[in-house]
């Protein structure tokens, strides 16, 4: 097991418990980008040590989604937060 | 507009559903019992919006998300909490469930906090969603596909407690 | 020998326990260990070292060391001077060619040293090449320890226990139990763990006591794993109490690993725990208090002590032990040599620190002590007693100076490494620990550095000339002792999905294989080409409640599955179907099923088997990325699914339904979706093809799937398998998603350029396709015949001018076309309709012709009949 | 044999370092010193620097599998990795230093007729390319690893298994220190404990490195730093197409002789060897999210034992003795990212998630031939980063699902 992942709906639990989607990127807005620009969106990643922002779901809980801000450095979570926008209610 | 009656067990003609558990639960000893063709519904939405009726039970897992045990006709339920305006599929079918006895065999299949119950997390190495009831009664819901290996996994480890005959 | 009764002893002298240990009887009392009965009646070598079979002894009589590794009851590599004894067990020893006192491979102690410096297999036995695989066979027989028992095929009992503690307390000595005790004053929810015997069954109050036990380490979020024996206690505790207390350190001099060299902990177990007097003359060298004690103890049971040398303040210049085979006979102290059989020596106490540094501690050399201690510990832990440092302290453990050649000094035990293999592994250049670790292997053996860390940061030190503290240790990792595989497997289950349906198949005599996390029938009989037939000629019937099955629901459902799929959804009537494929935003191929437009906002959608959680998580992110108002609930295991299919499916169909008509052709056409009841069962009827002929898909709740089966079986639908599925998909050209496409796979590439609606705004994908229309195509997949009746294995390469141009992905022979069809991925120019082309076939090539469409019912006139 | 008893230094003590080299290799790990051992021997370009942060060889060429195979799924692939394996052949003579290879085989057992194909798929695409590599059924796999649970109590029992007799296990310490030996022979300073800070950039080349010992100017740069190359890379301002994870593995106490052929179940997601000590080397897939902390997780522990027990439950009371973890640098289509990139003097051997140590030879001799020619060696044109922005991408990765 492996370290605690605060999910915002069911509180700290292993991180085995999620599926994690890595970190959020930027999709190319506009009409049509250049193939550098998608490829840049599609494959190449900041993959930083330090802080990162990335999307996780927790797979084996309450199914939801979210954001959580985490330190690749040492696995220490800073923040979560639900998605933005927000789901319409 | 459809009612999603082909989700609904109750809306098969009588004598034509099973339950996942049954070959598994043959001759399991008494502290194991089988619900799973017990009401139940998935709802999705403002779950603030959903009552319960009588007898009934309301797991929220998130604002969104939650499920609603029935002991009525679960498609009635669904009917009904749609006209509240909260997205509602029957489950029954979806689920397996178990009636469990005993601290320590919980703990034996899941690492859930026991007293922070009910939650949705690992049993018997599959998703599975807990509740508790008095004393040391627990119910526990997996997927009906899993639900075999599940009730196989329970015994095993009510034997190991040598609990089980 | 026993002495007279001890007043802490555990032994029941009641209770006689025999056993075998080499072929021969031998016994103790209940409450002895294998190692202190073995003891008790005379046997004093234990094992023979890993490298120069050197005899050995007890050392730390605590299950730390190598030294007492035997074969119990056919399970290698056990600590007999901690494993407790049991009547009729069969102890063995290991690593031995002929016998504990007369071992043949001990040579290599004798002429092999020289020849065996640190390092030496990497420096020798390089040619000739072929020579190597010898010499390895002769050097992997000579390694390892134990033997494993090949017949073994218990599956044993192991058991899993997860557990919260308010607090959980590492350690029962007296801080330990202090600790403990205070704790529980203020409310339940203590557990205290402890290695030793001394506590199985204590009573503390309000404290669960948990003895013998041994915490296995400590992982990220508070994780404490303990080995109970057969079962596995996963501690999460609010506060973690390690009182872990300190290790003691053996003293390295030549001849410290003789026979009958012990620390003193080991041997006040033996007097104190198993009444046993442990030698007739003893020379005691103490660091510390606890080890002049035990001088006192040895006289107390009788034993003579002829020198007792505090090291602390009357050093010694040079301590050897001599020895005869292999067992102490005198101490040589600064030259005086004092005879005797036993020497109890330790330079000190070490914190035992590692659970702490697991957790994260800091840990920082003391020198005037000459310890390592922990700091800084991370918040929920508290360190007590001895691990802390308290009453530790260890003075030089190097006492070889005015070294010999011959000299054997040990700093590892485990791994039979001496002094001057440290010394030369710097020599060489492997001059930062981490390196001499790896090229000597110090503190790689069995005690993982328990007993051999220490020294070797110390003489480290010494020899390259910098402090203890820039040396520093190396990384703490669990587990803190060897942990079987058993324990940490649990218990055997593996979970399997099923569908509702699955017995019927097994008791069908279906073949079952995994398909995916599923386990599905292959074939019903022998033949599945007899199944093939059915469907073609009459009717078949499979379990496909392995699709997987998603509800899209909500006034935005169609924006994003508009969004979701390449396809256009908004034109589509309520009742309709299409067939749909979704990519990545990269463009490529991820799954494909069908999607059936329910009512204006519901939709359902199928996947393929495999592809469900995923299909279904990767509509939830993009939902939650976007924020549309719609749901996505996952069905697959709600629903059961059925595939009716073959020229007589309607008129089956219309004998299970309340009205015929409802299936009438033109009441219920081609991609239609319909709810029914059939048999009594509600169904979401879907009129789909994937296997050619008129078929119907009925999806129904689970618990109704024998029944549902049952009935169809009995209007005579064959039950069909995967495998004649994928014959009928083939002759179809039906691709696989995930066999026949790759994770490079894209649209056009696969021959779906007519799928993606570029007109839409927008859609997961979009921007890759328009890239790739652009771009020069490399590969298409198309469809062949083979030109001679051979199958070609999946994954065939396709040779161009000797060198692979394409792969086939799909290959089978089909009796309805006559002929053996498949899937290939091609060149594009060699992709015309007819092009031959060459595929490999074991060891020749075998020619091909690109055919394009369907092979069987190009029209689709059957499938839409 | 004489060397046995000369005690001689394998590398010089690392002096201070110059004010400038030819070439600059971030990364004392096998990729770099192979390619500066071959820089070096082959193309006499001697006036070269190694930095590595910590000790050699302490990152992945010090933590992988040991396992060596070239039965890869890609042809751009297989015949990589058979140049590797090649020259792994021959290396412990050329090295003058045992790296104990040992060839006896490796199998990577099918579960499933999914399984069976995928194999398949290897096979055949080997074959052609020369490559030892057959799929074969339960009674040869009896032949070649007796031990193995042929029946059909495991949960997945074993359908057959592809079949490549040159794999096997290496000592990995033994080939970073051979070749850091014979690099500092041929005059490559190594330098440990020197770690790069900084890529000062001049347009399209690399001017200086700086390093926590100073800077140095730098004819051309290297980096070979696995689960660090983001990092590095991002000190020259450049992204790639990395996440970094962590891969863990364990090994057991050690005993007798009991496997000699290496076994891999990708279904199992687990795998196992013994080494010439005796122990078992077992490990299991990467975690799934991005990581630079090497803490290693116990469920990792429980997973692999659970999985290794369904291939050989006599094992299940041989105990796990020692845990580590590396990192793993993996790229989007499990192929390397090997050779230019859009910095003229920069060239980069990344992106091998799993497979680096493999490979280690022969990108020394590809690397070094491209930084001492300028040109791309025919064999890793298709691993160039450059595949990433035009999209042509070399699949390793055969879709796990399949469907219907």
């Amino acid at each position: 097991m492996s370290f605690l992942l605060p999910c915002p709906h069911c509180g700290p639990r292993p991180v085995d418990e999620y599926a994690c989607f890595g970190e959020v990127t930027t999709r190319p807005a506009g009409e049509s980008p250049s193939l550098r620009d998608l490829t840049e969106y599609v494959y190449f990643r900041d993959n930083v040590a330090g802080v990162q922002r990335e999307w996780w779901q927790h797979r084996d809980g309450c199914g939801e989604w979210f954001l959580a801000e985490r330190d690749t450095r040492t696995n220490e979570v800073l923040s979560i937060s639900e998605p933005e926008p927000a789901p319409p209610v | 507009m459809t009612e999603l009656r082909f989700l609904s067990p109750s809306q098969c003609a009588e004598g034509s559903t099973a339950s996942p558990l049954r070959r598994a639960l043959d001759g399991a000893p008494e502290q194991v019992r089988d619900l799973s063709l017990q009401g139940v519904l998935e709802l999705r939405g403002d779950i603030a919006r959903v009552e319960a009726g009588e007898g009934e039970e309301l797991v929220r897992l998130s604002p969104r998300r939650g499920f609603l045990f029935t002991p009525g006709d679960p498609f009635e339920a669904v009917a009904r909490v749609r006209a509240a305006g909260v997205l509602a599929y029957d489950s029954t079918g979806a689920l397996a469930g178990l009636a469990l006895e005993g601290e320590q065999l919980m703990r034996r299949l899941t690492d859930l906090e026991l007293t922070k119950l009910p939650a949705a997390g690992p049993f018997a190495r599959v998703s599975a969603l807990v509740l508790r009831d008095e004393g040391e009664r627990f119910r526990v819901y997996v997927p009906q596909e899993l639900g075999h290996d599940v009730a196989l996994a329970v015994l095993d480890a009510l034997a190991g407690l040598e609990l089980a005959p | 020998m026993r002495l007279g009764p001890q007043p802490r002893e555990l032994i029941d002298r009641s209770q006689r326990v025999l056993f075998t240990f080499d072929g021969r009887a031998a016994g103790g009392y209940t409450g002895d260990t294998i190692g202190s009965a073995l003891y008790a009646s005379g046997q004093r070598v234990f094992s023979r070292s890993f490298k120069y079979h050197r005899p050995r002894g007890l050392l730390c009589c605590s299950g730390h060391c190598p030294n007492c590794l035997m074969t119990v009851d056919s399970v290698p590599n056990v600590r007999v001077c901690v494993e407790p004894i049991r009547a009729g067990a069969v102890v063995e020893p290991q690593n031995v060619w002929g016998s504990l006192d007369r071992d043949a491979l001990a040579v290599t102690d004798k002429i092999g040293g020289p020849f065996t410096p640190v390092g030496f297999y990497y420096r020798t036995m390089i040619r000739p090449r072929f020579m190597w695989p010898l010499y390895e066979k002769v050097l992997r027989n000579l390694a390892g320890l134990g033997k494993v028992d090949e017949r073994h095929h218990g599956h044993s009992r192991y058991d899993v226990e997860h557990r919260r503690a308010r607090v959980l307390v590492v350690g029962g000595g007296q801080s330990g139990r202090a600790a403990a005790l205070a704790a529980a004053t203020r409310g339940p929810g203590v557990v205290l763990v402890d290695e030793g015997m001394r506590l199985r069954g204590a009573e503390l109050e309000g404290v669960e006591v948990l003895a013998p036990a041994r915490a296995l380490g400590i992982w990220e979020g508070g994780l404490v794993p303990v080995d109970a024996g057969g079962v596995l206690y996963r501690f999460r505790a609010e506060r973690i109490v390690v009182a872990t207390g300190a290790l003691e350190q053996p003293l390295v001099f030549p001849g410290n690993d003789l026979v009958g060299v012990m620390l003193p902990d080991g041997v006040r177990r033996l007097i104190r725990d198993f009444a046993i007097r442990p030698a007739s003359r003893a020379v005691v060298l103490a660091s510390d208090d606890d080890a002049l004690e035990v001088a006192d103890e040895l006289r107390e049971a009788g034993v003579a002590v002829p020198r007792v040398v505090d090291l602390r303040t009357a050093p010694l210049g040079r301590i050897e032990a001599k020895g005869r085979r292999g067992r102490v006979s005198a101490a040589v102290l600064d030259g005086r040599a004092v005879e005797c059989d036993l020497v109890v020596a330790s330079a000190g106490r070490q914190p035992s620190y590692s659970l702490l540094a697991q957790a994260g501690a800091r840990v920082e050399y003391e020198p005037s002590r000459g310890i390592f201690v922990p700091a800084e510990l991370p918040a929920g832990f508290e360190a007590l007693g001895a691990v802390t440092g308290e009453g530790c302290a260890t003075v030089h453990p190097l006492r070889s100076s005015g070294a010999r050649n011959g000299d054997k000094s040990f700093v590892c035990v485990c791994e039979d490494v001496t002094t001057k293999d440290v010394d030369r592994a710097i020599a060489e250049g492997f001059d930062s620990i981490e390196l001499s670790k790896r090229y000597t292997t110090v503190t790689m053996g069995p005690c993982q550095g328990k007993l051999c860390q220490l020294a070797s940061i110390r003489l480290y030190a010494r020899t390259t000339g910098v402090s203890e503290a820039t040396v520093g240790t190396t990384t703490a990792r669990p587990p803190w002792a060897p942990v079987e595989l058993g324990l940490l497997a649990g218990p055997h289950h593996e979970p399997a999905r099923r569908s509702s349906i699955h017995f019927r198949h097994e008791e069908a005599g279906a073949t079952i294989q995994w398909a995916g996390p599923w386990k599905r029938p292959y074939a019903y009989g022998e033949h599945p080409e007899d199944e093939v037939r059915a469907v073609h000629e009459s009717l078949g019937v499979i379990d496909v409640s392995t699709l997987g099955k998603i509800l899209v629901e909500g006034p935005q459902a169609v924006e994003l599955l508009e969004r979701l799929y390449p396809n256009r959804f908004g034109d589509m009537k309520p009742g309709r179907i299409r067939y749909g494929v979704i990519t990545s935003d990269g463009g490529r191929i991820m799954d494909d099923g069908t999607i059936a437009r329910l009512a204006d906002d519901l939709f359902y959608v199928t996947t393929t088997s495999t592809g469900a959680d995923a299909v279904t998580a990767w509509f939830e992110w993009w939902n939650a990325v976007w924020g549309y108002d719609a749901e996505i609930v996952n069905v697959t295991g709600a629903l059961a699914a059925v595939n009716l299919a073959g020229p007589r499916a309607r008129e089956a169909l219309s004998r299970l339904v309340d009205d015929p008509d409802d299936v009438a052709g033109d009441a219920f056409r081609y991609l239609d979706a319909k709810e029914l009841d059939v048999a009594g069962v509600p169904c979401l009827a879907l009129r789909i093809g994937f296997v050619g002929e008129l078929g119907y898909e009925l999806h129904f709740a689970s618990p109704a799937g024998e029944h549902l089966w049952d009935r169809l079986v009995a209007e005579g639908a064959w039950p069909f398998g995967l495998e004649p599925q994928r014959v009928l998909r083939l002759e179809k050209a039906h691709i696989i998603v995930g066999q026949d496409t790759d994770s490079e796979s894209n649209l056009l590439s696969a021959g779906m350029s007519w799928l993606p609606k570029l007109e839409k705004d927008d859609f997961v994908g979009k921007l890759a396709v328009e890239h790739v229309a652009r771009r020069e195509e490399v590969e298409r997949l198309v469809g062949f015949t083979m030109e001679e009746d051979v199958v070609p294995a999946e994954g065939a390469q396709v040779v161009i001018e000797g060198r692979p141009g394409g792969r086939v992905t799909s290959a089978r022979r089909s009796e309805a076309v006559g002929a053996v069809i498949g899937l290939a991925w091609l060149p594009p120019e060699r992709c015309e309709d007819g092009t031959r082309f060459e595929i490999r076939v074991d060891r020749r090539t075998v020619g091909a012709r690109v055919r394009h469409g369907a092979f069987y019912d190009a029209s689709g006139a059957r499938m839409r009949a | 044999m004489k060397d046995i008893f000369r005690v001689r230094r394998m590398w010089r003590q690392p002096g201070e370092l110059k004010r400038r080299y030819d070439v600059v290799i971030v990364g004392g790990g096998s990729h770099g010193l192979a390619t500066a051992y071959y820089l070096a021997k082959r193309h006499g370009i001697t006036d070269v620097c190694i930095l590595e942060k910590s000790y050699i060889g302490s990152g992945a060429s010090g933590r992988n599998t040991t396992i060596i195979r070239a039965n890869y799924r890609t042809p751009e692939g297989a015949a990589f990795y058979r140049e590797s394996v090649a020259l792994y052949e021959r290396l412990s003579a050329e090295l003058d230093f045992n790296l104990m290879f040992s060839q006896h085989g490796h199998l990577t057992l099918a579960h499933s007729d999914r399984g069976m194909v995928v194999s398949q798929e290897r096979a055949e695409v080997n074959k052609l390319l020369g490559i030892k590599s057959e799929v074969i059924g339960p009674a040869r796999i009896r032949e070649l690893c007796p031990q193995l649970d042929l029946s059909d109590r495991p949960a997945y029992p074993i359908m057959g298994a592809l079949y490549h007799p040159p794999g096997g296990i290496i000592r990995h310490d033994a080939v970073v220190w051979g070749f850091a030996r014979a690099a500092d022979r041929l005059g490559v300073e190594i330098h440990p404990y020197t770690e790069v800070t900084g890529l000062e950039r001049d347009g399209d080349r690399i001017t200086a490195v700086e390093t926590t010992r100073g800077r140095v100017e730098a004819g051309q740069v290297v980096s070979a730093t696995a689960g660090w190359s983001s990092l590095v890379a991002g000190l020259a301002g450049m992204r790639l197409p990395i996440t970094t994870h962590i891969l863990q593995a364990f090994v057991t106490e050690p005993v007798k002789p009991f496997l000699d052929v290496v076994i891999v179940s990708g279904q199992l997601h687990v795998y196992v060897s013994q080494t010439d000590r005796g122990e078992f080397l077992i490990g299991a897939e990467i975690e799934p999210y991005t990581t630079y902390k090497g803490t290693g997780t116990l469920s990792f522990l429980e997973y692999s034992a659970r999985h290794v027990l369904e291939l050989f439950p006599q094992l299940e009371r041989v105990k796990v003795l020692r845990t580590w973890t590396g990192l793993c640098d993996l790229s989007p289509d499990y192929s390397p990212i090997l050779g230019k990139t859009e910095i003229d003097n920069f060239h980069l051997s990344a992106g091998w998630g799993t497979y680096g140590f493999k490979a280690a030879p022969i990108v020394g001799v590809t690397l070094a031939e491209l930084v001492a020619t300028g040109k791309t060696p025919e064999l890793i044109a298709p691993f160039a980063l450059e595949r990433f922005h035009t999209d042509t991408l070399v699949s390793e990765l055969a879709a796990a699902a399949v469907s219907h």
